[in-house]
């Protein structure tokens, strides 16, 4: 109507932009909720039960991966070592890292395995096979799992709140790319890399 | 995706005979697939139309009364078309055709439940999660790791026991060999007790399979409606070919 | 009470008479929304549809109701398109009418499928191949292109207009209205045909599978016919019960006769076609894909009743009392010749969704019937309900059908 | 639906169906944008009183909207198409080149159809009020809401409004202009204005010979709105009475009054 128009023009500037400015900052501080404040918040952040320090094992032990993330005989991979193969070598302490000590007192004497949160655990419907990828496929771990061997301290786990999906430590090696603070390993990293080495895969490939 | 869906050199084309003069009709088979495939056990309200059963055994009879009565067993599962109805209609590829082994593929994760694909199958081999599936307490841990469970408002299918070609291939490749025929066969198969049905590479002219998938008594279902079913059956009795060539609607069952 | 947001110069019932009216419809609406709770809740198994009954009554109902829907493209057509002046009277009342059809059908649609939540995967992982994605894509599409063209009917209200945008708005959408039809006959056309290339195109079902011209199968365009012929009947029996319900002249006796006229030409076409189609498919079809027609109907006198039921009593009978003039000049006869060719279009859904799925395909096979669960017929009351109310509230607020005044005062 | 989405493939069948796909929703989106942009421009440029009176306009009925050249007896049969825009209409063009020649002097009052008058004065500015038949039908019990001093009324937009309990009429203004000032009810509610730019147009509204038949006309149209048992009571000593709505039970001011001041 024609009377907001001209009341319009005797308001002062600060007057007139008010809304403009107001849904400037709904809007902005909106957007910095959705992408800074609550993807963290999607997570819940475990610490695992001991640290593991991979630099130490790879480095002065002279240890490769397989050593202690083998195959089975079937082909399947083993995944985590246990207590016992652990024990092989910290039947006594070793060196003189109170980590340890603590490992040795509380998982080797007694006999307990530890309860490690996996980080790369598949969906229920996915079949992986690490045959297929390093023995046929001949990738190295480093090239899904990063740079995870090299470190000294292994990072929390984080858990997506409602899917349940752990975020892979390596994800980023595997994407190729940083993943974003809202994203778990998806089915797209998985395509791209097929796709990238020419491979078209049927859905029954992975799925089951 | 780039690049089309080439079946790749070597590439499998799996099939099955059932041998119809053997089958006795006992359910082995039933069940072993039921267990493999992770088929949660019937609510109490569930009858034989709106249970999980990826394989079932049909008596086909001859319709005539004593002494000319005859009856066979007819086990009846996904038949793995080559030209499968239930693929183009489904509208978002919850349903595919591998290329690399010519297995029907259900895809649960993907499946909207709007069971159009159950509408389009004449074999009625598709069944439907009407219910959530429950296990009684402690029996998920009998469950088979190698295949995912599926949840409520999703169809699904026989895949011809996949996965057990996935963990044979796997052990193949670890050891750096080629899959033998007799590491990969479905539960059904394993399960049968008189031997009556045979599965395996139909593009291996060796494999079991193939030497009877050609023969003169050998027949497929419906085969008139341009489904090319891989699922072959056999018998020497005249009737059940005549059967198989013309169907004949029975009485009227009511349920409500 | 709400005198002043019911259009100026149309009467309308007290309030209090009114919301009695609704009481009944918002009961229905509450029983079938707890129906459709307990389905999306605990499961289809709430139904009694099976593994062989895989599409139940609601597909029938969505058919048959989107079928009826057909009104709101087919009126649009006509008087956006090919000019019919006349039909102005009732596309308002078409568009309301289409809207809760469309709308009406993705609800039931919701609550039919097993897992609702992924229905987006349709959209961004879609088999072009299917007939479901084109009728997926299309009643969206449709549905979005309905409530734009239901949006000038609201804001034409009398409080609504006051403002002065929603006017200019209304005005202006008002003016590129046609591109809308158009497109809307264009994806109501192809939705029209989905649905019925939904059962045309399968080859694993005799019963239904059709030959193909191109892509689609006959069906695809028997089902358009028949929409189309259906649509403008719909919206004779509609406009006629909401005068018969309102107590008021909505519409003068040559937009009825219109109607109907348009009805029965198009009816005509589809008699001869679908007469034509049924031959083919008993001498060519059907024994091509290694069936004789004649056992689909060895155990059921009944079903052969309602094939000839459908061209004769619901398709000719009615076509003959629209192409005569006469007759047509009776709103009595107009009115049975509407109900009839909607009964038709009824009869032909059911018999291509629900007795499809009842004749077996294997030899050891038995035929099925069913019957649906309360739990399946409360959540199709729901949808009746919300139609019921929808019209109902659009009927008191909104000006459905510009004539009523006119006819009001002249 | 994308080609970055996984298993997207281009082939014939996705280009053609997602093709026509995003063809209709670009369609659709382009029709609603359109239809946006034109209000938003109509907004911008103060065209939105012609354009909601142009909606109004269609709303009307036939006999609401008889062309003033039938009103003056040049014409069979025809109603106005333009909402009552004459200056658009090819057939007053038409009809004007006819009658050059025979115009007589400017006439006092100038009437809009929506029955406010326009007196033109001395000074260029004219006075705006309401017709006395529509006084009578919106009666003296109705309050008027004017515009304030230094407003701008617009051609068939809302002038004034008649307020009553509840209910509201708005007065179509017969002319673009800003108000100098304006009088109450003891004056006859009336409005002063100034042209804005220019002096003004006058061409639109109803003159001389006009303005019988029409009022003729509109008071058949009333009568039409007023139950017949009612007519008798509209008129005392020969003249209409002062509140028409008043004198006849179960009518509805508002109905009525909207009717006559052209409010669908």
């Amino acid at each position: 109507m024609s009377t907001a128009s001209t009341r319009g023009t005797r308001r002062s500037p600060l007057a007139r932009h008010l809304g403009t400015l107001m849904f400037l900052a709904g809007l902005i501080g909106a957007l910095a909720f959705g992408w800074i404040v609550f993807p963290p918040l999607m997570y819940s952040s475990t610490e695992q039960p001991i640290q593991f320090n991979h630099k130490i094992h790879m480095g002065e032990a002279g240890m490769a991966c397989a050593d202690c993330h083998p195959f089975r005989d079937d082909g399947t991979f083993a995944g985590l070592p246990t207590t016992a193969q652990c024990a092989e070598c910290h039947e006594e302490p070793i060196g003189d890292s109170p980590l340890e000590k603590a490992f040795i007192d509380e998982y080797v004497r007694k006999g307990r395995e530890v309860e490690w949160l996996v980080y790369s655990r598949q969906p229920m419907n996915a079949y992986f096979s690490h045959v297929a990828h390093v023995t046929v496929g001949k990738l190295t771990c480093e090239e899904c799992h990063g740079d995870h061997g090299a470190t000294e301290t292994i990072p929390p786990y984080q858990v997506n709140r409602i899917s349940g999906y752990s975020r892979a430590v390596g994800g980023a090696a595997t994407a190729g790319r940083a993943l974003l603070p809202t994203e778990v390993m998806r089915m797209d990293t998985c395509s791209d890399c097929h796709e990238k080495h020419g491979r078209r895969s049927p859905c029954l490939e992975c799925h089951k | 995706m780039s690049g089309p869906k080439e079946t790749p050199q070597g590439a499998s084309r799996y099939g099955m005979v059932i041998d119809l003069d053997r089958c006795n009709g006992c359910g082995a088979c039933m069940v072993a697939c039921a267990v493999e495939n992770n088929v949660a056990p019937a609510p109490q309200r569930a009858n034989d139309r709106n249970g999980i059963t990826l394989l079932r055994v049909f008596p086909m009879r001859n319709g005539r009364d004593y002494p000319e009565s005859r009856q066979v067993f007819v086990p009846m599962t996904c038949q793995q078309c080559d030209a499968p109805p239930c693929e183009s209609v489904c509208p978002q590829h919850a349903v595919e055709f591998d290329w690399t082994t010519g297995i029907v593929a259900q895809i649960p994760v993907r499946c909207l439940g709007c069971r159009y694909c159950m509408v389009a199958c004449p074999y009625h081999a598709r069944a439907f999660n009407w219910w959530d599936p429950e296990w009684p307490e402690g029996m998920e841990s009998t469950l088979n790791p190698d295949i995912s469970t599926r949840s409520r408002g999703v169809a699904e299918k026989c895949n011809f026991c996949h996965h057990r070609r996935q963990v044979a291939r796997e052990r193949a490749a670890h050891e750096g060999r080629e899959v033998r025929e007799d590491e990969y066969q479905p539960a059904c198969v394993e399960a049968c007790p008189v031997g009556a049905i045979v599965f395996g590479d139909l593009n291996d002219p060796d494999s079991a399979v193939a030497k009877v998938y050609e023969a003169p008594d050998a027949f497929a279902f419906l085969d008139k409606l341009g489904t090319k079913p891989k699922i072959r059956y056999r018998s020497r009795q005249e009737w059940v070919h005549a059967m198989a060539r013309q169907g004949v609607p029975e009485k009227e069952v009511t349920r409500g | 009470m709400d005198r002043s947001i019911i259009p100026r110069g149309l009467e309308r019932a007290p309030l209090g008479k009114f919301l009695l009216w609704l009481l009944p419809w918002v009961l229905l609406l509450g029983f079938g929304l707890y129906s459709a709770y307990l389905c999306l809740r605990y499961g289809l198994h709430q139904t009694n549809m099976d593994n062989r009954f895989a599409f139940g009554a609601w597909i029938f109902l969505d058919l048959t109701v989107i079928a009826l829907g057909a009104g709101a493209f087919f009126t649009g057509f006509l008087l956006y398109i090919l000019k019919r002046r006349e039909l102005k009277a009732v596309i308002n009342s078409a568009v309301v009418i289409g809207f809760i059809c469309y709308s009406g059908a993705v609800v039931v649609l919701m609550v039919d499928v097993g897992q609702p939540l992924r229905a987006w995967f349709t959209f961004w992982h879609p088999n072009v191949h299917s007939m479901l994605t084109e009728v997926t894509f299309c009643i969206t599409c449709y549905l979005t292109v309905l409530a734009i063209e239901y949006l000038p009917i609201l804001l034409k209200n009398r409080k609504l207009r006051q403002i002065p945008a929603f006017l200019v708005f209304e005005f202006n959408l008002h003016k590129v209205m046609y591109v809308l039809a158009g497109v809307g006959t264009f994806l109501s056309f192809f939705h029209q045909g989905s649905l019925g290339g939904l059962y045309g195109v399968l080859n694993g079902r005799p019963f239904v599978f059709r030959e193909a011209f191109g892509i689609w199968p006959t069906t695809f365009f028997l089902f358009i016919i028949s929409a189309a012929a259906a649509g403008p009947s719909f919206m004779l029996l509609t406009t006629w019960i909401a005068s018969k319900v309102s107590g008021k002249r909505l519409v003068t006796h040559y937009v009825y006769e219109s109607l109907g006229r348009i009805s029965g030409y198009i009816l005509s076409g589809y008699v001869l076609l679908k007469t034509a189609d049924t031959l083919f498919w008993i001498r060519d079809t059907a024994p091509s894909l290694g069936v004789h027609p004649a056992s689909f109907f060895a155990n059921q006198p009944g079903y052969t009743a309602l094939h000839l039921l459908e061209v004769a009593l619901f398709g000719f009978l009615p076509m003959a009392i629209f192409l005569t003039k006469r007759l047509r000049a009776r709103l009595g006869w107009l009115v049975t010749a509407a109900t009839l060719t909607c009964l038709g279009i009824v009869v032909n859904r059911y018999v291509l969704t629900i007795q499809t799925l009842a004749l077996p395909t294997l030899p050891f096979a038995e035929v099925l019937s069913y019957v649906p669960s309360w739990q399946e017929t409360g959540t199709f009351l729901m949808v009746i309900a919300y139609g019921m109310l929808v019209y109902s509230i659009s009927f008191r607020y909104s000006n459905l059908f510009p004539q009523e005044r006119e006819l009001r005062q002249g | 639906m994308f080609p970055w989405v996984y298993g997207f493939e281009w082939n014939a069948g996705t280009v053609i169906f997602l093709g026509l796909f995003f063809t209709v929703v670009i369609v659709i989106l382009t029709t609603v944008t359109v239809a946006v942009v034109r209000s938003l421009r109509a907004f911008a440029q103060r065209k939105h009183h012609a354009v909601g009176w142009e909606a109004q306009f269609e709303d009307l009925g036939r006999e609401a909207r008889p062309c003033r050249h039938q009103l003056a007896g040049e014409t069979d049969q025809r109603y106005c198409r333009h909402g009552f825009e004459c200056k658009d209409c090819d057939f007053h063009r038409k009809m004007l080149d006819v009658a050059e020649g025979e115009a007589g002097d400017a006439p006092d009052r100038y009437f809009h159809r929506g029955h406010a008058w326009v007196r033109p004065e001395t000074d260029g500015t004219v006075t705006i009020g309401i017709d006395d038949f529509g006084a009578k039908v919106v009666g003296p019990r109705a309050r008027a809401k004017l515009p304030r001093i230094g407003r701008r009324i617009h051609e068939n937009g809302t002038g004034w409004r008649f307020l009553l309990g509840d209910d509201s009429v708005r007065v179509l203004a017969p002319v673009t202009g800003e108000v100098v000032a304006h009088g109450g009810r003891d004056e006859g509610w009336y409005l002063r204005v100034k042209p804005l730019d220019g002096p003004f147009d006058l061409g639109h509204l109803l003159q001389g010979p006009e303005v019988r038949p029409w009022m003729e006309h509109e008071m058949a149209r009333l009568l039409r709105l007023i139950p017949k048992d009612c007519h008798s009571d509209l008129t005392r000593d020969g003249r209409m009475v002062d509140d028409v709505t008043a004198h006849c039970s179960g009518l509805d001011w508002d109905v009525v009054c909207a009717e006559i001041l052209l409010e669908p």
